[in-house]
């Protein structure tokens, strides 16, 4: 029988090491896997490179493990902290590398990873700094720039509900990266607010097919903080 | 004479507020149009749209359909706007992930963009994500997918900065967010299309003579 | 008030174009607007390049459009009528043009369209004679070959419900290309077995949202035909 | 000696037929995988996973967790799988576009595609979408994307055409499918991995002489 659920955070973070690259979804406070992220915190690892829109939100999650030192870069669209100068003080004391990335660039990087796309054009950049050291090239009289797939060792994703197969919904403007991310993971390690009973989900309605998830843990922690 | 009196004198018009650009902004938003609004005052102009005109706003986090914003005890605490607000959803409105969302920037689906800027030059390049200033990281979120992928990008912005310097300008000293992006810009003096030949006026605050406006805008103002 | 559901077919094609390129989605006959295709023989529009999966089912549709020889050109993946010889013999008689495109590269450059992105690199056809002239590119030592967005000017789209607004769903395998095609026209438009009334269809199950959809007419067909 | 006979004297083997074909493959599915099968014998291999073994087979038009084809009067018509048969979906089991189908092919999240094949050459390249007959037009369908996508590739066909020529060579005569892209060969004679070294025999039917294999094939077998 297949069964992605583990019965703890710890179960669930097992093998992560340093130097990984952790993709990590939510948007502002909403869809944030946090619970993943402490336990993140409580493995040790370090070295991490974050795949993060923004640098985490409040104290908790990827606030915190920025705050503790553990990532030597991020790779984001905004890399601010709501209410914290957390990430800004690193930045300006050089502990920590940015690589900046427009919003959309970076979900179609992600996307593009869990697609087996390498590389592909868009017009988001051109003629901005940004576009500092990439590819060009024209189609239809149109300047587009080059862009690469971004994979990860690891995703980090909040569901709203899952099932022993993978199988995920998410909730309202918790969707947001989580999807795209769990796409793009050698292995997407999922915090489910709900388990459902395989076959409980609707197979019309299943935003993440369990195909590209490999780890499941019950976390319900209610509503977003922050 | 004191020099209140005197500088009411001197100010034969007087700038739009917030609101009053707001709701600038959202007159010449016609029914059927899917809309971006960017943080700020763009996100103001949603406020008004007449409810019984059906606009379809969108938001970089997936959500197209927004609504008014909620009634404190209403707040559905999963429902957010890009700019991290809690919104309400429309009837007919609908979720999705954040590559579909984008998909529908950056594949022209949106009628129009509503961004804030800090400076906009007369061949329509738009400059608003960094100023480079030492004091914060550069953070450039959605703008530049928004800013190339929207059918059109409208501006919203004070005419000048708060030093008094023009900020439509014949080329940006801030880096740019895109280039030759702006269809229209919307400031608390005036209303300009970008065209070849430079700003073009299309209204101004009643009031404000031309000769006054074109000595605090550095780009041509044509007629 | 936004109101995309229009009164027939002969409306919800007004505008097509002699030489249009048509998206036509369906797979097997499954998700197939045949009665938007009938529509289409109607109109008398002639020259046209179509893009589908495969070149019709039985002797509806996209196989009567191809055997009244409305079709100039042919993008597909299996160009095949099942239970006809339609297409084959207008092969043979040089009557048609094909451009043979695997089946993954060619729902990727549909949602590529719509997506905005006008190229992108993929390792499928590499070494292969559908390698023929197209460029490549090697990235972490791995060939690839660029291949380019396919934007239609009309997407025939099969639904299972809509509303005003152009929210659809599907029903099960009636899903395939029709979702993809749908963001990538420049006018969609849909026949759908249901209309729902605005506010019905559950926003966390809408599969096209309306901003991708121009025209919605009501055809209660019933169950796929062939 | 009657010529049947002497038929039967010469065959001291029994190859397999599709079903014995079809048996062979699946044994070596292991519950948990993700499985799409190509059209023809591949098809079959369902059929022999046990139901207690979990395996989650896919389909190119937007369905995972197929299950066993329905009896007559319980067809769900709007439920077909790839070679457009009428299939059941599992508990489990979800629908999705083309282009999500294709990125779970594309992205490396199958475990395995058995495919059929016209020739599979020594170093793995794969023939099977174009035989050159200038009776029918070329067609291609997913085969492609599978063979260069999926984590492994099994091509499973007979080990000679109707002919009598190897299918097995050391070079493609048809046109590729994909290059070095097939893990392991399962033919109606024997099994085979794909190595470096050529075709390393797994296992073979009963009775079969390894010279005999060997008169059959054309590429080199190692041991």
């Amino acid at each position: 029988m297949i069964n992605k659920i583990v019965r703890s955070v710890a179960e669930a973070l097992d093998g992560v090491r340093d130097g990984a690259l952790v993709l990590v979804g939510g948007f502002g406070a909403v869809g944030q896997s946090n619970q993943l992220l402490e336990g993140l915190i409580e493995t040790g690892v370090r070295d991490l490179t974050i795949v993060a829109n923004n640098a985490g939100y409040g104290n908790v999650g990827l606030a915190r493990l920025l705050k503790l030192e553990r990532v030597s870069k991020i790779i984001c669209s905004f890399p601010r902290i709501a209410g914290s100068t957390t990430f800004e003080e690193l930045y300006k004391a050089n502990k920590i590398a940015l690589e900046l990335v427009p919003q959309g660039t970076l979900a179609e990087r992600i996307r593009a990873a869990g697609a087996g796309i390498p590389a592909f054009y868009t017009a988001t950049g051109v003629g901005t700094e940004l576009a500092k050291g990439k590819k060009s090239a024209e189609f239809d009289g149109k300047t587009y720039l080059l862009e690469t797939a971004l994979k990860g060792d690891i995703a980090l994703i909040e569901a709203w509900k899952a099932d022993r197969w993978g199988n995920l919904t998410y909730r309202q403007s918790g969707r947001n990266f989580n999807p795209i991310m769990a796409t793009a993971a050698r292995t997407t390690i999922v915090q489910s607010q709900h388990i459902a009973e395989l076959g409980e989900l609707d197979p019309e309605t299943i935003v993440t097919p369990g195909i590209f998830v490999e780890r499941v843990v019950h976390i319900p922690h209610g509503d977003p903080q922050g | 004479m004191s020099a209140e009196t005197q500088g009411k004198q001197q100010l034969s018009y007087i700038p739009l507020d917030r609101t009053g650009l707001a709701r600038r902004v959202a007159a010449d938003i016609p029914e059927g149009w899917v809309v971006n609004l960017g943080i700020g005052v763009p996100t103001l102009v949603a406020d008004y749209v007449p409810a019984d005109r059906e606009v379809i706003f969108h938001s970089e986090n997936g959500v197209l359909g927004i609504g008014p914003k909620p009634p404190e005890d209403q707040i559905e605490r999963w429902l957010i706007n890009a700019g991290k607000q809690y919104v309400t959803l429309r009837s007919g409105g609908s979720y999705f992930h954040h590559a579909d969302s984008f998909a529908m920037i950056r594949g022209g689906h949106l009628d129009l963009c509503v961004l804030g800027a800090f400076e906009v030059s007369e061949t329509g390049d738009i400059a608003n994500w960094t100023t480079l200033s030492t004091e914060t990281a550069p953070a450039v979120g959605g703008a530049m997918d928004l800013a190339v992928g929207a059918q059109r990008l409208w501006v919203v912005m004070e005419h000048v900065t708060k030093d008094g310097r023009p900020r439509l300008v014949q080329k940006c000293s801030y880096p740019l967010t895109a280039p030759q992006a702006v269809k229209r810009v919307y400031t608390n003096l005036a209303t300009f299309d970008i065209t070849q030949d430079g700003f073009k006026l299309l209204d101004m605050v009643p009031g404000l003579t031309l000769t006054e406006l074109q000595a605090v805008t550095e780009g041509r103002i044509i007629c």
